[in-house]
């Protein structure tokens, strides 16, 4: 749509852009085909959730086509990876989803541990189930205030971020980072819970159910934000399964699949714990669903506090690991329930100590394909609140 | 004898823009001027001939009422001609039909 | 020349400086302004007139409304494209003898008989009594008109949007 | 000698919407604050009230820049006709029993008609910045101010048929107190259109961030910038003063000083209402702003011009 109209289509293969100068970027001219108008938002605009650009076809306000253009925060991660022992890349992957840093952390060390064998003692089990609860609960507090800040009511933005402080709090006295932890590492946690810290945690689980459930009287009751975001950007349960989309998405439009329930991976089997799903797929649900999952979080925390208290502090990393790793030719993917959805790690080695091939299956890549599908026939203003309600990290997009 | 030719100018410039622009929306900005200029002149020439304000006031409001309406349907009309034929210039409003 | 007169003279002058800007410029915002300046050039000679209700009326009605529908329905029809928007004209000599016949025929006859006004000032509350009182039938003609072009302009636009 | 005064006048109502706004702004810092959970400006002096002077030199110095492609000689002087209106409505406004800046025989509809000019310095600078963002937050704040004009003066109208008069110090003298209850939907009709007037939250979608970066002054910086600003905050200030003055009441209350003390007391607190409610509440959609301002506003607003005639025929 954007591309000049007259480029021939049977032309050979074009030579290799020059490196030596920018790449030809089309910039986006304000062209007016009948009554369409073409807006270009982004790369840098408030409400796209990092840099992405969307190019809109309007009709008047209503939205004929949405087409989201990614690919500037590329960093070419999985290329460095192949440059880099198999702990160095452990950083790269804080850099995926920079919104749940623990996660991406923790599918690349499960596809390490699968590739190479490595059996994590279960103290770190735990405190991995744990932080990344916390995490999950950080990342969807930025999904529902950045919902309210859509929509306009800036003040829920804020009431969310104070959650999220608190867990990136808990975080900093884990692992002294607060955005890019480093701290799941293959054969288990970087650092055991320092003292004191089990009681905070306990802390921030007993307040946040009750701070989540101000929020959903406050900005999912308020009516304005009820009529911007019910029957908006609506889902059906066969395309969310059908365009590979995953986590509170997919939840939001009724597809009953958690990764922790449904392929148990680490010590998820033992924890008692639901997963909600919405009915109509909505923005409205795919929101709420998230709201809930927080709360649920809360619950496997306390139960995983519970349970960690049954081992011998201090074992936290597997016996016997290498300085350098160097596993056995072969490949490894392994897949966690991300704040997102199923994020996956697929591992190739050659035997060398660094990994020969990586790519993450990212879900927050496979969720903003949707875009064109569930904001066509909305209007402009629906369109972020759309966008915003996929949760798009784009340094997990881009990679 | 100012207003009488301010508003006799005024009204002309209106008559030349109806009868050079191509444009509805202009033309219709040209019949603006010629109902303003004729208003003012109407205004000016009561209270030189001792008419009573109330009167004159009253009358010209009317007129102001009218000319809005007029205004009001015309431009509907030119959005949804544009909307139907995609031109606004009244020489290629007689080439389409429908 | 008397204050009022000045005052007069001066937004004559407004007036007919609107108007020909309103003829000469095919810019959009320029036409805009200038019709824009002619409106408040005829709200000013009706306060200079004495009629502060007239003058209001003609701010309210003209420049806050019709004014803002023309240019509403030029962004609407001329959108500013990659070239800058022209409102097209064919100025041509025949319009403007016709045009220069009109001013002349105006002025030759209005001009001797017209003398310049002496302001009387209004209060609204007679201009009210005027409108519901001997005027009342012209008044409610006024507002069955309105009520028609209301309906009016939603018929038109309903029946653009069906084809 | 009328000419100077008007000068003057017009000096002075600059100056106060400008240090009104400068002080609004403080304000709404602090009341957002609260509001959020957070404490606002309070490094530069006594709960950061010194804040406003050192934004203002700010604002002056930053650089003025002027897109290549927008229409230069428009945009410059389209934020000054955006302002200027709102100042002028300021005129009208009845401060003191019988006295008003311009004590105008039809200073009602004075005070309904120009704040509809600056309409159309949004247009223009909307359409001289040549950006599609902003010709759409022209666009909408064009729809969304002509329309709401419709039931802001329907209310307004309901207290000029009480006090039988379009002076403003007049239909003060006329004021009862039982006019509140009794108009009390026209004040709500008038409060809320008064907001969407002045595009403020939850009806800011000329500007809205999360959508249109800053809609129709999305191009602008600096002190150009920093008018549009005054003129939203002057727009605030003179919606609050007028409605607080022929609804409320304003100085009726007490006599004298006190008077104008309970007026600007009674204009802070709808000033900060209308900041409670933008910090609080979404913004609606073009479509619900447009159905909420016809099958809701409207109809209201002739309900209480209805009641209100009946009322006024009955005195």
């Amino acid at each position: 749509m954007i591309e000049p109209q007259d480029t021939p289509t049977d032309q050979a293969a074009p030579a290799l852009p020059d490196l030596d100068c920018a790449p030809d970027v089309v910039m986006p001219e304000v062209i007016y085909e009948g009554d369409n108008t073409i807006v270009n938002i982004g790369p840098s605009h408030p409400s796209t959730h990092g840099v992405c650009r969307v190019i809109v076809e309007l009709d008047g306000e209503i939205v004929r086509h949405a087409e989201p253009v990614i690919g500037h925060l590329h960093r070419g991660i999985e290329k460095m990876a192949e440059n880099r022992t198999y702990l160095q890349v452990v950083p790269l992957t804080d850099r995926l989803d920079y919104v749940g840093s623990m996660y991406a952390n923790w599918a690349y060390c499960r596809a390490v541990e699968r590739l190479a064998g490595i059996r994590v003692p279960e103290r770190a089990e735990y405190i991995r189930v744990i932080v990344c609860e916390l995490q999950r609960i950080a990342s969807h507090m930025m999904a529902i205030g950045p919902a309210g800040a859509d929509t306009g009511a800036t003040s829920a933005f804020m009431y969310t971020f104070w959650q999220r402080e608190l867990v990136v709090d808990l975080f900093e006295s884990l692992c002294g980072a607060r955005l890019t932890y480093n701290y799941v590492r293959p054969g288990g946690v970087s650092f055991d819970l320092p003292d004191g810290w089990i009681e905070k945690c306990r802390e921030f689980v007993a307040q946040h159910p009750a701070a989540m459930l101000e929020i959903d009287r406050f900005l999912f009751g308020n009516v304005i934000f009820r009529a911007r975001t019910k029957g908006i950007g609506v889902l059906d349960a066969d395309d969310a399964v059908s365009w590979g989309a995953s986590g509170p998405v997919a939840r939001g439009s009724g597809v009953d699949w958690d990764l922790r329930r449904d392929d148990p991976y680490s010590v998820y089997p033992r924890f008692d714990f639901s997963i909600p799903v919405g009915d109509n797929g909505d923005v409205y649900d795919r929101t709420r669903v998230r709201l809930w999952e927080a709360i649920e979080s809360c619950r496997i925390i306390g139960q995983a506090l519970d349970g960690l208290a049954e081992f011998e502090p201090g074992t936290i990393k597997a016996d016997g690991m290498p300085r350098l790793l160097a596993p056995r030719p072969g490949d490894a993917y392994d897949h966690i329930e991300s704040a997102r959805g199923s994020l996956g790690v697929y591992l190739v080695s050659d035997g060398s100590v660094r990994p020969y091939r990586m790519k993450v299956r990212s879900p927050a890549f496979c969720n903003l394909a949707l875009l064109p599908l569930v904001s066509e026939g909305y209007t402009l203003s629906d369109l972020v609140v759309i966008l915003g309600s996929l949760d798009p990290v784009f340094g997990e997009v881009d990679r | 004898m100012i207003v009488a030719i301010g508003c006799a100018a005024a009204f002309s410039l209106g008559v030349y823009a109806v009868l050079t622009r191509r444009d509805v929306i202009a033309i219709l900005a040209g019949a603006e001027l010629m109902l303003g200029a004729a208003n003012v002149q109407l205004v000016a020439f009561a209270l030189s001939r001792g008419g009573d304000g109330a009167v004159v006031s009253s009358f010209a409001l009317i007129v102001l009422v009218i000319a809005a309406a007029e205004a009001a349907v015309g431009m509907a009309l030119v959005v949804t001609a544009y909307r139907r034929t995609r031109r606004t210039l009244v020489d290629e409003f007689g080439e389409v039909s429908g | 020349m008397s204050a009022n007169d000045l005052a007069l003279a001066v937004t004559v002058t407004v007036m007919v400086a609107g108007a020909a800007g309103t003829v000469l410029t095919s810019d959009v915002p320029r036409l805009v302004i200038s019709l824009g300046t002619f409106l408040l050039g005829v709200a000013a000679a009706f306060l200079v007139m004495g009629s502060p209700l007239l003058a209001v009326s003609q701010v309210f009605v003209y420049v806050g409304g019709v004014l803002v529908l023309v240019l509403f329905a030029l962004m609407m029809v001329r959108r500013s494209g990659d070239e800058k928007p022209k409102v097209a004209t064919r100025h041509d000599l025949g319009a403007a003898v016709i045009a220069l016949g009109v001013f002349v025929l105006l002025a030759a006859v209005l001009g001797p008989v017209a003398a310049d006004p002496t302001p009387v000032v209004t209060a609204p509350n007679e201009v009210g009594a005027i409108l519901l009182g001997p005027s009342l039938v012209a008044f409610e003609l006024v507002g069955v008109l309105l009520l028609a072009a209301l309906l009016a302009v939603l018929v038109i636009v309903k029946g653009g949007e069906d084809s | 000698m009328t000419f100077l005064w008007g000068l003057l006048w017009g000096l002075a109502a600059v100056m106060f919407i400008a240090g009104g706004a400068v002080i609004g702004v403080w304000w709404e810092r602090k009341v957002a604050a609260r509001i959020q959970m957070r404490l606002g400006p309070q490094q530069l002096g006594p709960a950061g009230v010194l804040q406003m002077i050192a934004d203002v030199p700010k604002l002056l110095f930053k650089e003025d820049i002027v897109p290549d492609n927008a229409d230069k000689p428009i945009f410059r002087y389209a934020p000054m006709a955006v302002f200027a209106p709102i100042a002028m409505s300021v005129a009208v406004i009845p401060f003191w029993a019988g006295w008003a800046p311009l004590d105008s025989t039809v200073g009602m509809v004075f005070y309904l008609a120009f704040p509809s000019i600056g309409v159309l310095g949004i247009l223009l600078s909307a359409w001289s910045s040549h950006n599609t963002l902003a010709t759409i937050g022209g666009m909408r704040a064009a729809a969304q101010m002509v329309s709401y004009e419709v039931p802001r003066s329907l209310a307004v109208l309901s207290v000029i048929v009480l006090a039988g008069s379009l002076q403003p110090t007049e239909v003060m003298d006329a004021w009862q107190w039982w006019w509140i209850p009794l108009t009390f939907v026209g004040f709500v009709v008038y409060f809320i259109a008064s907001i969407a007037e002045m595009n403020r939250g939850p009806f800011d979608l000329p500007e809205a961030e999360s959508e249109l970066v800053a809609g129709y002054f999305s191009d602008y910086s600096g002190f150009r910038w920093a008018i549009f600003m005054m003129g939203e905050y002057g727009a605030l200030i003179s919606a609050s003063l007028f409605g607080a003055a022929v609804f409320l009441g304003g100085y009726r209350w007490l006599p004298g000083v006190a008077g104008l003390a309970v007026f600007l007391v009674l204009a802070m607190v709808l000033i900060t209402a209308v900041m409670w409610i933008k910090w609080t509440f979404p913004r609606l959609r073009q479509d619900q702003l447009m159905t909420f301002c016809w099958t809701v506003l409207t109809p209201l607003a002739i309900v209480q011009l209805v009641v209100a005639g009946v009322v006024a025929l009955w005195l």
